[in-house]
C-alpha cells in the first residue's frame, strides 16, 4: 500500500464542482480516497493551483504517420535533443519529438492522459507499440473509419446496424477507443488522386456522400454506446470558404446522448474560413461559434496555430498534397488499403503572412465566442497548429486581452479587417481553463466515470500542481507568469506517484491503454460474417487472423466493455 | 500439426499466409512460401550453446558467461558499435536502442548498406507511398526500377502487384502494364511490357529527363540519354500519365550506384510531379523482413532511422560518418555487438579487417561469416520460427510473427534484456 | 594578440575520433579550462593537447589558435566560431568550421568531410584537398551554406556545396560527383573537372572551368559567354526542377 | 580485361544465405556472371576459374555465361567474394559502391577459396571447416 497526501492545495476541479478551495487530497494505491493514514508521504502544495491531470483530447503522438514525421525530418530532430539523465531516456525533436520526448514534455506540463487522434486500423499495432514507450500518460487511440469499404457498402445498403457491427469488430480487433472520421469519403477518393469538396459529393465508386457517412456513423456510434462520440475532421480542411461545409457538417449531428455530445468536431480553426480564395480570405469563427452555442450536442476543439515552425500531419491525404503545392517543401503520403490515408509536410506559420495571421485569430475567436468552455477545448491539433509545448501561450492569450493585443500588433497589418478578434473583450478565468484542458476533455471523451479529469474519491490519482498562486496573480496583466506556471508543474502526480518535479521526470513510469470492446450478439459478430470474411481475405494483404492487435501490446490494458443495441 | 497464417521471416514482403507442418519439435513442411522463405523456415544446423574464442580454438560456454562478457565489453568500450538489427523482432531492437543509449555507443542497422540512401532521399523530399494492398487493388501500371523481385522478393508480383487479384481491376493479369528499368535484362525484365535498359550510372539522368518530359519540356532532352532513346522515354512518360494508378518499386539498383540517395530523390520527385496529373506512389523494396521495423523503432526512440551516435549522450545522426561501414573502415569503434545480420559476409573487406582487431559479440542462431571474427557468439531462437515478436513489412504494416515451434533457445529480446540489466546494475555501482 | 598553440598528443591504439567543438578563439579568452571528447569519454583539454598560450587578448578577433600534431581525426574544430583565427598545420577532421559566422580558418593540409557545413559567414582556406560534403548542409535541411567563403586549393570529394544557398565556394582542383546539387543561391566555382554539376539546381551560379562529365540532359544550352578571360558555355536549369539557375562550363560530355 | 562489376541478390544466394558454411553458398557467391562474347575474348568456359582484381584486393571466382549482363560488365551475387575486393569508400553516404566497381579479370589456375578461408585471410578464425 502506498499513500500520499497533498496538503493545502488550491483546487479547481470542475467536474466535482470545486472552484478554488483550499483542501487536502488523499491518495492510496493510485486512487483518490477520502483519507489516508498518518504514514502517508506528504506533499505541501500550499496555495498552489492544483487540478486534475491534463487531458489532451486530440493530439498526434504515436503511430505510423507521427513516426514518419520524425523519420523524414532530421532537421527537426536535432532541435530538441537531451541526453539520458536519471530515469529519463534521451530525447530528440521539436515539433515531432520522440515518444519519450512527448511523454516527458507533456508530463512536465501536468498532462496525464492523451488521445492519439488518428490510428489506421491496419497499422494499429504500431500505435500501441509507441504507446508503450510513452510511459507517463495513459493513452487511447481514435480509430479511422473515413474510407472504410465495408462501412461505405453498408451505408449504401442502408444498414446502420451493420455499420455499427463493423465498427464494433474493428475497435475490438485493433484496441481502439473512439471513432474518427477524417475527411470522410475524401481519403478513399484520394486513392485515385481525387477528393470530395464537401458533404454532398458522392465518393467515387461507392456512391455514398460524406453526409451519409457522418450521419450513419454517428447513429452507429450511439447504437454501440461508446464512451466517446464520433470524432470528426470535417471535409475541405484549409480552404477559403470552407466554413459553410463545416456548418453543414455540424448541422448533421442529432442529439442522441444526454450525457455528452454526439459529435466532436476537431481542430475547427482549420474549418472556419471565409472568402472565395486566398485574396479575400477571412475569419468565419462567428457563425461557427453561434451554431455551437445553439447545439449542445456538438463539442469542438480549437486547433489553434502559433507562429513558428512545425510539422503538419493528418489522415487527410489530399489536403496535405494541396498544402505541399503551396509550400513546396517535402511531402509524404501514405494511403492505407480499404481504410484511410495520411499525409505529412513541414510548415512555418509566419506573423507577416496574412493568411497565417487570420488563422491565428480564428482559433482564439472560436474559444472566446463559444459561450461554454465545455464546448470548445484547448488544442493545437498537435503538432499541426503548433507543438503542444506551446499550450501555455494559448492559455495566456485566452486569459489576457492585453497579451492578445500585444501579439496582434505584431501580425500582418491587414488582419484587423478580416477577423472579429480585436472587438472581443472576454478574458477566461482559471476555472474555464481547467474545463478547457481537463474536465471538458474527460466529459467529451466519456472517461470521467473511469476516474479521469476529476479528483473525487475513486478517481485516478492524476494530479497537476502548478507553481501559480491564483490569488496573487492577475492573469490579465501577468500573463507571462501564467505561461511560465503552466509550462512546468511543481509536481505532476500520475497514478498516485510523483512522476515530474519542476521540469524533471523522476520515475520511468508505465502507461495504461484505454480501449473499447462493444458487446454484440452473435448475429452481428463480423468475424463470423461470411461476406465480410471473404472480402477481407480477397482484398486485404494481411490475413484476417493476423490483423487483430494481441493484448500483449497493451502495457496495462483497460478494456471498456459496452452494452450495445446489437 | 499444421499452423496456418504463419509469418515468413525472410524478406520485406513479410508474407503472412504461410502454412507450416510440425511433427513433434520439428518443422517438416512449408506451404505457400517461396523458395527463400521455405528454406528459412526449415533452417539448418544451429549452434548448440554460446561459444567463445580462445586463441586458435572455440570453447562452449554458458549463457551467463557469454552475456556477462558482452555486457562488460560494451561497458569498457569508448565507442562501441551495435550493428545489425534487421533480422530480429522489434522488441529486441528496442532493448538495443536502450543499450546504445546507456553505453553511449553507435547504433546502426543494415539499412545503411541497403536502403539507407532511400532514407536520406526521403529526408530531403518526403515519400508519397501507400500500403501494398492499395497497389494490389488499384494499380494499372507498375514500374520496377533497379529491382528484381523474381530473385529477391519472389512473391511480390503474385501477392501484391502484377498477378494479384485487384478490386478495381477486372483482369489483373491483363489490365496491368509493367515497366522494368535496369542495367541488366533480369528475370523480371522478361515479363515487362516495356524494358528500359540504362547504361550503368545513368538512372539519375533518365529520371531527370522523365521529369522534364512530364512537365512538357521535351524539347530540352537530347535524342539519347544514358543509353535510352528519347522516344522510349516519351513512351514511358505517356504510360505514366495515362495510368489511373501507378506504382514505382525501386531497389538497390538505385541506392548502390553513383549519386546514391540523389537517384532516389529524383525518383521521388518524378512521382510527386506525376501526382499533379494522376495518382502515383513509390516504395522501396526492403530486403530483410524487419529492416523497416528497425528504422521505425530507432525513429520513435531516438528520432532517427539508422546511424545514431550516442557518444555524447544526445542522439547524433550523420550517415557517412555514423554508419557502420564508415565507422569500421575508419577504425572508429573499439568493440562491436552484432545482432541479426552478418557483416563479415556483406561488408567491404576493410571493415572486416577492423572487426578482426576489436572484441566482437554476435547473437545469431547459426555460425556465419561473422562468427570467425567473434570473441563470443550467442545462439538465439529464430524469430518467426521459435520466437515471436513484431516485424514491419516493407510498406510499414506491422505484423506479429508467430512462434510455430518450441525450443530451449532464448529469443534475442531475452538475451539482450539480460545483458541490459547487467549493464544497468554495473553503472549503478 | 593572443596565440594559443595546441599540439595533439598521441592517442591509444584505436583511431577513435576526438570531438573538439570547444576549440574556437572566443573560448580561450577565459582560459584553457576546456574539455574535448574522445568517443564517450570527456577529457580535459590538456589531457589531449600540449597547450601553450602566448600573449593576451580581450576579444576573440585577437586570438589565433594554431593546431599541430596528428589532427586528421580531430572533429568539429571551429564549430560556431564567430571571430579570430584558427590555423591547422596539418590535416583536420570532419565538421571543421560548422555553423561558422565569422573569422578565418586556414588548413595547411587536407580537410575531411563536411568542411564548413551550414556556414553563415567568415572564411575557410584549405591548402590541400577537402573530402565530401565540403560547404554543404545538414541531412534533410533546405539550406546549406548561406554566407561566407570557402576556398580549397586542392581537389574536393562528392556533394560539394550541396544545397548551397549563399556565399562563395571556390575549388582550384577537380571536384567529384554532383557538386552544387540542389543549389538555390550563392556562387560555386570549380577550376578543374567534375561530374554532374548543379543537379536539380533551383537558382544561383555554378562555374566549371574544366569539363563537366555526365552532364545532365535537363539544362538548356544558351550559347557561349565570356567570363574572366574564359569562354564558357552557358546553361540554364535544372529544367526538371523548374530551376532558373545558371551553369557555365568550359566543356561538357553527356552520358549518352 | 577491364569490367564493371555489379552485385546483387539471386534466388540461390538467398536460399543458401543462412548456411554460409555450405558448399552451395560458396559456389553461388563465387560465381562471376559474364556475357558470352567477353568469355570468348577472355578465353574462358563456363565453370573456369578467373582472378578478379578490384581496388583493394583480388579473389578467385568461377565464370558463368549469362544473357542478362551487358558486354563489359559482370554480375556477382552479394557475399564475401565480391566484398573481398570492394572498396569501403561510401562517398560519405554510408553506402559503398557495391554496384559499380571497376575490376580487372584474367583466367587463372587457382581454385576459389571457401568462405572460411576468405575469413581467415582477413584475420578471423573459422568455427566450422
Amino acid at each position: 500500500m502506498t499513500e500520499l497526501l497533498v496538503k493545502n492545495a488550491h483546487v479547481i476541479d470542475p467536474l466535482s464542482g470545486i472552484n478554488g478551495e483550499t483542501m487536502d487530497i488523499a491518495i492510496r494505491d493510485g486512487k483518490i480516497v477520502e483519507e489516508v493514514s498518518a504514514a502517508a508521504e506528504v506533499i505541501d502544495a500550499r496555495g498552489m493551483l492544483t487540478m486534475p491531470g491534463g487531458i489532451d483530447s486530440h493530439t498526434h503522438i504515436c503511430g505510423t504517420k507521427v513516426n514518419f514525421g520524425r523519420y523524414m525530418s532530421p532537421e527537426d530532430m536535432r532541435a530538441g535533443r537531451t541526453p539520458r539523465r536519471g530515469p529519463m531516456h534521451a530525447t530528440s525533436g521539436y515539433s515531432v519529438p520522440t515518444t519519450y520526448g512527448n511523454s516527458y514534455r507533456y508530463s512536465v506540463m501536468g498532462y496525464t492522459t492523451l488521445l492519439e487522434g488518428a490510428m489506421a486500423p491496419l497499422e494499429a499495432r504500431h500505435t500501441h507499440e509507441e504507446f508503450t514507450y510513452t510511459p507517463l500518460q495513459d493513452t487511447m487511440a481514435n480509430t479511422l473509419f473515413d474510407g472504410n469499404w465495408s462501412i461505405m457498402e453498408a451505408i449504401r445498403d442502408g444498414d446502420v446496424k451493420r455499420v455499427a457491427a463493423i465498427i464494433a469488430w474493428t475497435l475490438s480487433a485493433v484496441k481502439g477507443f473512439g471513432v474518427k472520421l477524417t475527411n470522410p469519403g475524401g481519403t478513399e477518393a484520394w486513392q485515385w488522386g481525387k477528393n470530395v469538396s464537401c458533404i454532398r459529393d458522392p465518393v467515387p465508386y461507392f456512391g455514398v456522400t460524406p453526409a451519409e457517412i457522418i450521419r450513419s456513423v454517428i447513429e452507429a456510434n450511439e447504437l454501440l454506446h461508446l464512451p466517446h462520440s464520433v470524432h470528426l475532421h470535417c471535409n475541405n480542411l484549409g480552404t477559403p470558404g470552407n466554413y459553410t461545409c463545416t456548418l453543414g457538417s455540424l448541422g448533421l449531428a442529432p442529439d442522441l446522448n444526454p450525457r455528452r455530445q454526439t459529435l466532436y468536431a476537431t481542430h475547427v480553426q482549420f474549418h472556419a474560413y471565409g472568402g472565395s480564395g486566398w485574396k479575400d480570405f477571412s475569419s468565419k469563427s462567428e457563425p461557427i461559434a453561434n451554431l455551437v452555442n445553439m447545439r449542445p450536442q456538438v463539442v469542438i476543439d480549437m486547433g489553434q496555430i502559433l507562429f513558428g515552425r512545425t510539422t503538419t500531419m493528418t489522415a487527410d491525404g489530399p489536403m496535405e498534397f494541396n498544402l505541399y503545392r503551396l509550400h513546396h517543401e517535402k511531402w509524404s503520403n501514405h494511403d492505407v488499403e480499404l481504410e484511410t490515408g495520411s499525409g505529412i509536410i513541414p510548415v512555418i506559420y509566419r506573423r507577416k503572412n496574412l493568411v497565417n495571421s487570420v488563422m491565428w485569430a480564428i482559433g482564439l475567436e472560436l474559444a472566446l465566442l463559444t459561450k461554454s468552455p465545455w464546448q470548445c477545448l484547448l488544442t493545437t491539433d498537435n503538432p499541426n497548429g503548433a507543438p503542444f509545448v506551446r499550450y501555455p501561450e494559448i492559455i495566456g492569450l485566452l486569459m489576457s486581452r492585453r497579451y492578445r493585443d500585444a501579439e496582434f500588433a505584431t501580425i500582418h497589418p491587414d488582419t484587423g479587417s478580416r477577423v472579429p478578434l480585436p472587438a472581443i473583450d472576454r478574458e477566461m478565468d482559471w476555472y474555464e481553463i481547467a474545463v478547457m484542458t481537463r474536465a471538458g476533455q474527460a466529459r467529451a471523451l466519456g472517461i470521467q466515470d473511469l476516474g479521469k479529469g476529476h479528483l473525487a474519491p475513486g478517481a485516478d490519482a492524476d494530479v497537476a500542481i502548478y507553481p501559480i498562486r491564483i490569488d496573487e496573480v492577475d492573469p490579465s496583466a501577468d500573463y507571462q507568469k501564467v505561461i511560465d506556471g503552466f509550462s512546468r508543474t511543481e509536481y505532476t502526480i500520475k497514478r498516485g506517484r510523483v512522476v515530474a518535479r519542476r521540469g524533471e521526470c523522476v520515475v520511468h513510469g508505465s502507461n495504461s491503454t484505454l480501449w473499447v470492446r462493444p458487446k454484440v450478439s452473435e448475429n452481428y459478430d463480423m468475424g463470423k460474417d461470411p461476406e465480410f470474411v471473404e472480402k477481407f481475405d480477397r482484398y486485404y494483404t494481411v490475413r484476417m487472423s493476423n490483423y487483430p492487435v494481441q493484448e500483449q501490446y497493451l502495457n496495462r490494458s483497460r478494456c471498456i466493455e459496452t452494452e450495445t443495441e446489437l | 500439426m499444421n499452423v496456418k497464417d504463419a509469418v515468413c521471416p525472410f524478406c520485406g514482403c513479410l508474407c503472412d499466409d504461410i502454412e507450416v507442418e510440425i511433427e513433434g519439435d520439428r518443422l517438416v513442411g512449408v506451404t505457400n512460401a517461396c523458395e527463400l522463405g521455405a528454406t528459412k523456415f526449415l533452417g539448418g544446423e544451429r549452434l548448440k550453446s554460446p561459444i567463445r574464442r580462445e586463441g586458435k580454438a572455440w570453447k562452449e560456454i554458458s549463457y551467463d558467461e557469454a552475456i556477462r562478457y558482452a555486457a562488460d565489453m560494451l561497458l569498457d568500450a569508448e565507442r562501441p558499435l551495435l550493428y545489425g538489427w534487421s533480422g530480429t523482432h522489434g522488441e529486441a531492437q528496442c532493448v538495443g536502442v536502450h543499450m546504445a543509449e546507456l553505453v553511449r555507443g553507435v547504433i546502426d542497422n543494415t539499412s545503411s548498406v541497403c536502403h539507407g540512401p532511400s532514407v536520406l532521399a526521403i529526408q530531403e523530399v518526403g515519400h508519397p507511398g501507400c500500403t501494398l494492398g492499395v497497389v494490389k487493388n488499384r494499380a494499372d501500371l507498375l514500374i520496377y526500377w533497379g529491382s528484381n523481385p523474381i530473385d529477391a522478393h519472389p512473391r511480390h508480383l503474385s501477392r501484391y502487384t502484377c498477378y494479384a487479384e485487384g478490386f478495381f481491376l477486372e483482369n489483373a493479369f491483363r489490365d496491368r502494364k509493367v515497366v522494368v528499368v535496369d542495367v541488366r535484362k533480369t528475370q523480371t525484365a522478361n515479363i515487362a511490357d516495356e524494358f528500359v535498359r540504362v547504361r550503368p550510372g545513368g538512372d539519375y539522368a533518365i529520371l531527370s529527363a522523365l521529369r522534364t518530359i512530364v512537365r512538357g519540356k521535351t524539347d530540352t532532352i537530347p535524342r539519347m540519354v544514358a543509353g535510352v532513346t528519347r522516344d522510349q522515354l516519351i513512351r514511358v512518360a505517356d504510360l505514366c500519365l495515362n495510368a489511373k494508378f501507378g506504382a514505382v518499386y525501386f531497389g538497390l539498383g538505385l541506392t548502390m550506384i553513383p549519386g546514391k540517395y540523389k537517384n532516389i530523390r529524383n525518383a521521388i520527385e518524378l512521382v510527386t510531379e506525376l501526382n499533379r496529373h494522376t495518382k502515383f506512389t513509390i516504395s522501396a523494396m526492403r530486403g530483410h523482413y524487419n529492416v523497416y521495423g528497425s528504422n521505425e523503432v530507432n525513429t520513435w526512440m531516438t528520432g532517427y532511422p539508422f546511424a545514431i551516435d550516442f557518444s555524447r549522450g544526445i542522439a547524433f545522426y550523420n550517415p557517412g560518418e555514423t554508419t557502420a561501414v564508415d565507422v569500421l573502415a575508419r577504425k572508429e569503434c573499439d568493440a562491436a555487438l552484432i545482432v541479426g545480420s552478418d557483416p563479415a559476409a556483406h561488408f567491404p573487406r576493410r571493415c572486416i579487417e577492423h572487426l578482426a582487431e576489436i572484441p566482437v559479440v554476435q547473437l545469431d542462431p547459426y555460425p556465419n561469416a561473422t562468427t570467425a571474427f567473434c570473441k563470443v557468439q550467442i545462439p538465439v531462437a529464430v524469430t518467426g520460427v521459435d520466437a515471436e515478436g513484431t516485424a514491419y513489412r516493407m510498406d510499414g504494416v506491422p505484423i506479429r510473427t508467430r512462434k510455430v515451434l518450441s525450443s530451449d533457445y532464448l529469443s534475442d529480446e531475452e538475451v539482450l534484456s539480460r545483458m541490459y540489466a547487467l549493464m544497468q546494475e554495473a553503472l549503478k555501482r | 594578440m593572443m596565440r594559443v598553440n595546441l599540439t595533439l598528443k598521441p592517442m591509444g591504439s584505436w583511431s577513435i575520433p576526438i570531438e573538439a567543438e570547444s576549440i574556437i578563439p572566443a573560448n580561450f579568452l577565459s582560459g584553457t579550462d576546456l574539455t574535448v571528447w574522445r568517443g564517450n569519454r570527456e577529457l580535459g583539454l590538456e589531457e589531449a593537447f600540449s597547450v601553450s598560450v602566448v600573449g593576451g587578448a580581450d576579444r576573440a578577433e585577437d586570438v589565433e589558435i594554431v593546431l599541430a600534431g596528428k589532427t586528421a581525426r580531430l572533429k568539429r574544430v571551429g564549430e560556431y566560431m564567430d571571430a579570430g583565427k584558427i590555423t591547422v598545420l596539418g590535416d583536420i577532421g570532419m565538421h571543421c568550421g560548422n555553423f561558422m559566422t565569422g573569422g578565418t580558418i586556414e588548413i595547411q593540409g587536407n580537410a575531411d568531410g563536411w568542411l564548413g557545413r551550414e556556414m553563415g559567414g567568415g572564411s575557410i582556406i584549405c591548402r590541400g584537398n577537402a573530402a565530401d560534403y565540403c560547404a554543404s548542409g545538414y541531412r534533410g535541411g533546405r539550406k546549406g551554406m548561406t554566407g561566407g567563403r570557402v576556398e580549397v586549393y586542392g581537389r574536393v570529394g562528392d556533394f560539394l556545396a550541396e544545397n548551397l544557398a549563399g556565399g562563395t565556394v571556390i575549388v582550384h582542383g577537380d571536384a567529384g560527383d554532383m557538386p552544387g546539387a540542389e543549389m538555390r543561391g550563392g556562387t560555386l566555382i570549380i577550376h578543374g573537372d567534375c561530374t554532374r554539376p548543379a543537379a536539380n539546381m533551383k537558382d544561383g551560379a555554378c562555374y566549371v572551368y574544366g569539363t563537366a562529365r555526365w552532364m545532365l540532359p535537363t539544362f538548356r544550352n544558351l550559347g557561349t559567354v565570356r567570363h574572366e578571360g574564359r569562354t564558357l558555355i552557358q546553361f540554364t536549369g535544372d529544367v526538371a526542377n523548374r530551376g532558373k539557375g545558371n551553369l557555365f562550363v568550359g566543356n561538357y560530355e553527356y552520358l549518352d | 580485361m577491364k569490367f564493371l562489376m555489379n552485385t546483387g541478390r539471386t534466388v540461390n544466394q538467398g536460399v543458401t544465405v543462412e548456411n554460409k558454411g555450405s558448399v552451395e553458398y560458396a559456389r553461388e557467391a563465387s560465381t562471376c556472371f559474364m556475357h558470352e562474347f567477353d568469355m570468348l575474348e577472355l578465353g574462358v568456359d563456363d565453370g573456369d576459374p578467373v582472378l578478379v582484381r578490384g581496388p583493394v584486393g583480388e579473389v578467385v571466382m568461377r565464370v558463368k555465361a549469362s544473357v542478362e549482363v551487358e558486354i563489359g560488365t559482370v554480375f556477382v551475387p552479394y557475399g564475401p567474394y565480391a566484398n573481398h575486393i570492394v572498396a569501403a569508400d561510401t562517398h560519405s553516404t554510408g553506402m559503398p559502391d557495391f554496384k559499380s566497381h571497376e575490376v580487372e579479370i584474367e583466367p587463372t589456375d587457382e581454385e576459389p577459396k571457401l568462405v572460411y578461408e576468405l575469413m581467415e585471410d582477413l584475420g578471423g578464425l573459422a568455427y566450422e571447416r
